[in-house]
């Protein structure tokens, strides 16, 4: 019964949607070829300072932003607020788990099988190799600090399986520090530049790895925490789960 | 002016010590959260004494629509006034509780005011989003941080309604971006118009969902009566004075600017009529919440259930769009904030006394407290609207605005007049069953010199405001003008000078 | 109807609806949490369609830019929207399991029903 | 004394209350006491510095420029006086009923309610005429309470219905405000009167929203079940004040705003029913409707403080009638029997307090008797129910003769055959009340009942003296109505202090008096002289040895008292009496089971989802239909 109304209702849905998406009312109408907006113009023209330039070149100085790939730039620079508050969900979500899940029983260490206890480490190097690659280049390349965080944390979890010991208070304070220091950075813009999270490191060539120092550092911080964070959360998880293999 | 940004990112660079503070020293970790909240009540009383006009606060050195904005004008400044004067009587609360809570506890409090505060002074849509679901996720942990299942129960239902309102609210933003190509709240203003009118009004409709999960509007409100019981009471106390709060806020600002309402304007698109929406959801809310509280025997639901029923009152306010109705719905929802606080902590301590939340049980404990007990009728009156207390001019003056306007229709007026007398039946049952003669002997309860502090500072400010409404009413009286977009001092002609415009 | 954009948007749409459905038919909360992710996804998916046309590039740009050509990128900003909007997604499901977690230890089961009597804290 | 006595009288007391809350019981009750006598000295005193206002203005971006006016009319004065003298009696009378064993904490509830009761009067504007009501109203509640679960049932139905006229007040001024642009009263009278010739509609829908509020408080016709449920439940000395001056506020309402309203409409504006505008007409029949019930429910009821509730009722109802009238007769009248219903049932209620303070009963039918241990108190009664019935030489005749002859004067048959069917029916509860709570056997069981503590006498004494005053020497009431009565737009009564003159004859009440206590003193001269008296002992044998409990029937049963008019009840049976009572039930159920539907919502884990489709298309259909 319930499954029928379910069924009926999404039809309903589907309908008003539909009449919705094909009225033929006037006004733009969206998901047609538009000519792109002001806002994302600017953002791939690097123009949103009003300084215009013709053509943007690899190589090229004083641009307002020196990041080639522009969903980098928009994510740490020009709405670099908005990744603020997203760090914080989920900083907020592991507290959460925390606050849940936290100080429970002790948990029962069985140890791993040989294969992954001497496999682990070495697989966990490369893993964090890649993962610093792709925090580095997060400004050149599709990447940046969530992929390369969770690919640190899947590292550590990684040891954590091999040698079934525990995420380590470490992460706990990592954690701490990496949120704060993002808040550090942008309070430093805000006192050298009077905006917060300003770029206060000033641009360099666009395309080379260090040119957008400002996005790196926030990617490397953003990369830690999200590490440290993704790891302590899979602690408070990985306690309840080898509780209950055992109960 | 600009450091009004310290609102946010102060508590939130004080959550981001607290796993390395609690680690080391858990009790140093409880008394900085408690010290930030009140150190940004300081900052956002002064920012309100010296405010003169609106400003926006740019992020990242970029100018709006590029980047994100932070608008501050007295609306905002004054809800963030009252979410963090709320929050840290709700900390100092918790405090003195018997309760011990992690110092996780007050970290997800320090992230919940940062997400209130961000939800209040952002200006860009998305920005709003991120907030929201900030609000979202540190609540529900708080919610189910009680030892008892019944909190989890609550986070829960929050969760899965919430959940769908940001489904709903992303979608929005998806079409409004397609369409308008922008997030920046004042820049979509009007630009709605120009939209299909069937987008827009899917749009506006996914918006509505949303925002009314989030100012708990029936039938977006089916977890409230959970959720806030299963709550601690700070946190109960919490998501009425603030959380509910900020979705108003939202609301309002949402309304005014994205839909692009004027004064008085009836907002339509298409067929669509939004003015409508607003001003029946809110009568179905009155009646429907009332009657829900009406029927409780659990205290704690039932302020819940009353904290639905007021919300639609201002929900019908927002709808009217007149000047008299936003001073009015903005008087209401500051003098319900404090009004629902005090009663949440004396019911937190009742319910800790007797060791149930059902009030048929706390027969008489008011005649040993008589403090408490009178405290607890104040708290009534207050959110009744009864003369002499707080909540009375903001509902006076909403229904004065409501028989004034063309918007609204005078049945839906009469019957929330009507469905108002309900709420004070049940307040009044309340609060005089803890001064009937006890059938057993009631227990002790748990005072100390910091709940006296919070709950005599509350009472005090529910009196005052009351009888003396004239200091409170010549801040709100800036409001009204400054929501327009058209004058000067307006929240689109701001935003629009910070773009260079 | 080749266009591209459309099929991410029924796409998007089918999955926001089979998220709906489970939300809508079942008490199992393991099961809400997975419907409510679906329908996550399906909204990310609509976001992204919303900046994609047929025949543009990733916005990374290559060695020139130029300006005149701004149309054949794809629109960045929805892309970062997503970014943010899929790292929510990631912090809310993980509360959620976390309360199931707790919930499960408080009744023993994971059907999400109301028991009214129960006790509650200060 | 300068006009800053009027903010005087209404905040002291209010803000002693308050302070009051903190100090010791006893101590509360003297305070009380004082400050009565204070007040009524400053508010006799108010009369002969002549009309006075206190202003106070602030603005309120809500609402403007708010002007508060505290001032003196006639009208206003009137009520003044005679509540706070009332007032005066009444706590005095409290001092000696709250002793240790009686005690009630309701001391400064009851003087915030005092300071409430001076602000209606003196409001001359709707702010403070409506702050002072709200005050009145959850103050009385709590003392209607007083902390008794089963008296709170009674006392939140009070409220529930109080606050419902409340709120419908709260949207009349708010319609007045937004036609006038001013919060004073006399200018939403003027206004009122002007739209009912040109914005028919508009006015009415005031006139009705201002008249539910006065109904509502005056428990006239739709809301008639109150005052027996309140009056009942309330502290015994303070049922006095609730049925002798709190009933009178939703009067005053009436005289202040409504009638005012139609005396100053020209004749002709509005169709009329024989002279009367319709909806006064209405009002008649309402008020009338209100005392044939309060008489029939009176008759039948066995609890002696519901009975009296029930007289009431019945008594509010001919003030209606007499100000629907639309005369200055039938105003004068009205405002007469006010005045004498304030004191009759103040008499009968403190009264009946000191029967309960003394036996602690409250069913008549396990009383009797008690003539013969409290004399004064039986005397109160006496004359309190001579009052009521209309007999002369007391007061009560006095108004009642003046309403009939207003009601002839306006030829309503219809209302004044069903106020002679209240008056006679007023006769059979009376008489009952007296004969078996004072009259017949003293039951051995209150042998040693003594009379009511001295200062309770005194009060009653006193009551009793204003009585016969009032029904001997009318004059020195109906004297000062002409003020009122010129203020609202009406033409002067002609009245002496001896005489009354109606609208067919006139008649001298001090010649009535006369006559009527030479008669008394001939059957009183016949009665010494006459036979031997022989006192019949209490008989215990009437169930002829046999234990009623045997036959699961109390021994109450075998009071004669006992369920006394049960032909008569037969009679009336086929009266739908409690319909509005089920009604206002109904709805009360209603709303019960709406709010279980509604919360029942979230009981499982499938409805949050439904709720939020639900609510979707709950903002589509509103928003398309409309």
């Amino acid at each position: 019964m319930n499954k029928i109304a379910a069924i009926l209702m999404i039809g309903i849905i589907s309908y008003g949607v539909y009449a919705a998406f094909s009225s033929t009312q006037p006004g733009s109408k969206p998901f047609k070829r538009k000519a792109q907006n002001d806002v994302s113009r600017a953002y791939l023209a690097k123009t949103v300072n009003g300084k215009k330039h013709s053509s943007i070149m690899r190589g090229m100085k004083g641009l307002e932003n020196s990041s080639s790939n522009i969903v980098t730039a928009v994510v740490l620079d020009y709405r670099g607020f908005d990744t603020l508050g997203e760090v914080t969900v989920l900083f907020a979500a592991i507290a959460g788990i925390g606050l849940l899940l936290g100080g429970q029983k002790k948990r029962v260490i069985t140890p791993a099988g040989p294969i992954i206890s001497s496999l682990a480490p070495w697989i966990a190097l490369f893993i964090l190799i890649t993962s610093a690659y792709v925090f580095l280049h997060g400004h050149l390349t599709p990447g940046g600090g969530f992929p390369g965080g969770a690919m640190i944390a899947a590292g550590f979890l990684l040891m954590v399986l091999g040698f079934r010991t525990k995420p380590s208070g470490v992460f706990r304070m990592l954690e701490s520090f990496a949120g704060l220091s993002f808040v550090l950075v942008g309070l430093l813009g805000f006192l050298k530049k009077g905006s917060f999270l300003q770029n206060f490191m000033g641009t360099g060539e666009m395309g080379s790895l260090f040119g957008s120092l400002f996005i790196t550092v926030l990617y490397a911080i953003i990369g830690i925490k999200v590490a440290a964070e993704l790891s302590s959360g899979f602690g408070s998880f990985v306690k309840e789960d080898l509780e209950e293999e055992h109960e | 002016m600009k450091y009004s940004i310290f609102l946010i990112v102060a508590p939130m660079a004080m959550a981001f010590l607290v796993p390395f503070l609690g680690h080391v020293m858990p009790a140093l970790s409880k008394g900085l959260s408690f010290l930030t909240a009140l150190a940004g009540t300081v900052l956002s009383v002064f920012l309100l004494i010296t405010y003169k006009t609106p400003f926006t606060v740019i992020m990242g050195g970029w100018i709006p629509p590029f980047g994100i904005n932070l608008h501050v004008d007295m609306l905002s400044l004054l809800f963030a006034t009252v979410v963090y004067g709320a929050v840290t009587l709700g900390i100092a609360f918790q405090l003195s509780s018997v309760v011990v809570k992690k110092p996780y506890f007050y970290m997800l409090i320090l992230l919940l005011l940062t997400s209130l505060n961000g939800m209040i002074l952002t200006g860009d849509l998305f920005n709003l989003f991120v907030f929201m679901e900030i609000a979202g996720i540190s609540s529900w942990a708080l919610i189910a941080s009680g030892n008892k299942t019944a909190g989890v129960r609550g986070a829960l239902q929050y969760m899965v309604v919430a959940s769908l309102a940001s489904v709903a609210y992303l979608a929005a933003i998806a079409i409004i971006y397609s369409s308008t190509g922008t997030l920046n709240m004042a820049q979509i203003s009007g630009g709605l118009r120009e939209m299909n009118s069937a987008m827009a009004a899917l749009a506006v409709l996914l918006i509505l969902a949303s925002l009314f999960t989030e100012m708990e509007i029936f039938p977006f409100n089916s977890w409230v009566g959970s959720a806030y019981r299963g709550a601690p009471s700070s946190i109960s106390g919490l998501l009425s004075s603030a959380v509910a709060l900020a979705g108003a806020y939202a609301m309002l600002r949402i309304s005014y600017i994205v839909f692009g309402a004027g004064m008085g304007n009836i907002i339509r698109f298409g067929s669509f009529n939004i003015t409508s929406i607003l001003f029946w959801m809110g009568v179905v809310t009155v009646v429907t919440g009332e009657a829900s509280a009406f029927t409780q025997k659990d205290a704690k639901r039932m302020l819940a259930w009353s904290s639905v029923g007021q919300m639609g009152m201002i929900l019908m306010a927002i709808a009217i769009a007149s000047e008299k109705s936003i001073y009015g719905a903005v008087f209401a929802l500051i003098t319900h904030s404090i009004s629902k606080l005090l009663l949440f902590m004396i019911v937190g301590r009742l319910v800790s006394a007797t060791g149930t939340s059902d009030w048929t049980r706390w027969k008489g404990i008011g005649r040993k407290n008589s403090i408490l007990g009178i405290f607890f009728i104040i708290g009534a009156l207050g959110v009744t609207g009864i003369p002499l207390f707080a909540g009375f001019w903001g509902k006076f003056t909403i229904i004065g605005s409501a028989f004034k306007s063309t918007g609204s229709s005078y049945l839906g007026v009469y019957i929330i007049l009507a469905a108002t007398v309900m709420e004070a039946v049940y307040f009044l049952r309340l609060a005089h069953a803890l001064f009937e003669e006890p059938e057993r002997k009631p227990g002790k309860v748990n005072t100390g010199i910091v709940f006296w502090t919070c709950t005599t500072l509350l009472a005090l400010a529910v009196v005052i405001i009351g009888v003396f409404p004239a200091p409170l009413d010549r801040k709100i009286k800036k409001i009204p003008s400054e929501l327009r977009g058209d004058n000067t001092s307006g929240y689109i002609s701001t935003v629009y000078k910070a773009m260079g415009r | 109807m080749n266009n591209p954009v459309f099929l991410f948007g029924i796409g998007a749409f089918a999955l926001m609806m089979i998220g709906l459905y489970g939300v809508l038919t079942h008490k199992n909360i393991f099961r809400l949490i997975l419907s409510l992710g679906l329908m996550e996804t399906g909204v990310n998916l609509f976001i992204v369609a919303a900046s994609y046309w047929d025949g543009v590039r990733a916005p990374i740009l290559g060695k020139i830019f130029n300006v005149k050509t701004a149309d054949s990128y794809a629109d960045p900003l929805p892309q970062a929207l997503v970014l943010t909007s899929i790292v929510i997604g990631l912090g809310v499901t993980a509360l959620a399991l976390a309360l199931m977690i707790k919930y499960r230890e408080g009744t023993g089961t994971l059907e999400m029903e109301d028991k009214r009597e129960e006790e509650v804290e200060e | 004394m300068t006009s800053n006595m009027l903010p005087f009288i209404v905040i002291a007391p209010v803000l002693l209350g308050l302070l009051m809350l903190s100090m010791p019981k006893r101590l509360n009750w003297w305070i009380f006491f004082l400050l009565n006598i204070v007040l009524a000295g400053v508010i006799f005193t108010l009369k002969s510095k002549g009309a006075m206002s206190f202003t106070f203005q602030w603005t309120l971006f809500g609402t403007g420029k708010v002007v508060q006016k505290l001032g003196v009319t006639p009208l206003g004065w009137f009520f003044l006086a005679i509540s706070s003298a009332a007032t005066l009696l009444f706590s005095m009378f409290s001092l000696d009923f709250n002793d240790k064993k009686h005690s009630t904490a309701i001391a400064p509830l009851w003087l915030m309610l005092v300071g409430a009761t001076n602000g209606i009067f003196l409001s001359q504007d709707w702010i403070s005429f409506f702050i002072s009501w709200e005050l009145m109203s959850w103050t009385s509640l709590f003392i209607i309470g007083h902390g008794k679960t089963s008296s709170f049932k009674a006392g939140i139905y009070y409220y529930a219905l109080s606050f419902f006229g409340t709120m419908a007040m709260m949207a009349g001024i708010w319609l007045l405000f937004h036609r006038t642009g001013s919060w004073e009263i006399s200018s939403g009278v003027l206004k009122t009167a002007q739209d009912l010739s040109s914005h028919r509609g508009f006015a009415l829908t005031v006139l009705s929203l201002f008249t539910v509020a006065f109904l509502a408080k005056s428990a006239l016709f739709p809301f008639h079940m109150w005052p027996q449920m309140a009056h009942a439940e309330a502290p015994d000395d303070f049922s006095a004040y609730l049925s002798g001056i709190m009933i009178k506020y939703g009067v005053y309402g009436l005289l202040l705003f409504i009638v005012p309203v139609f005396a100053l409409t020209p004749r002709g504006t509005i169709k009329s029913i024989s002279g009367v505008p319709w909806p006064m007409y209405i009002l008649a029949v309402m008020s009338a409707l209100t005392s044939v019930i309060g008489t029939v429910m009176a008759i039948f009821t066995n609890d002696m403080k519901k009975l009296m509730a029930w007289s009431t009722v019945a008594n509010v109802g001919y003030i209606g009638v007499g100000l629907a009238t639309g005369t200055s007769l039938g105003y004068a009248a009205a405002m007469f029997h006010t005045v004498n219903h304030m004191m009759f049932k103040g008499g009968i209620f403190a009264s009946l307090a000191a029967v309960k303070y003394r036996t602690g009963e409250r069913e008549m039918h396990r009383l009797g008797g008690l003539a013969y241990v409290m004399p004064i108190t039986f005397f109160t009664f006496l004359l309190g129910i001579i009052a009521a019935a209309g007999i002369p030489p007391l007061s009560g005749f006095n108004s009642k003769w003046m309403i009939f002859q207003a009601l002839f004067e306006k030829k309503m048959v219809f209302v004044a055959t069903a106020l002679f069917f209240a008056s006679t029916g007023a006769f059979l509860y009376l008489f009952r009340g007296l004969h078996t709570i004072f009259l017949g056997q003293l039951s051995p069981r209150f042998r040693n009942v003594k009379e009511a503590p001295p200062l309770m006498s005194l009060s009653m004494i006193v009551l009793m003296i204003l009585m016969l005053a009032a029904g001997i020497f009318p004059g020195l009431v109906t004297g000062r109505f002409n003020d009122i009565l010129v203020a609202a737009g009406l033409n002067p009564i002609k009245t002496t202090l001896y005489s009354m003159t109606g609208s067919t004859t006139s008649i001298n009440s001090t010649l009535v008096a006369s006559v009527f206590a030479l008669a008394v003193g001939v059957v009183f001269f016949l009665f010494v002289i006459g036979g031997r008296k022989r006192r019949v002992k209490m008989m215990d044998n009437y169930t002829c040895g046999e234990d009623p409990l045997d036959w699961n029937v109390g021994p109450d049963r075998y009071h004669y008292g006992y369920d006394f008019y049960q032909p008569i009840k037969g009679l009336f049976s086929w009266m739908p009496l409690g319909v509005v009572e089920k009604g206002y039930n109904a709805l009360g159920r209603f709303m019960e089971r709406l709010g279980n539907l509604v919360t029942s919502i979230s009981a499982d884990g499938t409805r949050l989802g439904w709720s939020f489709v639900l609510g979707v298309i709950l903002i589509i259909v509103i928003g398309v239909v409309k």
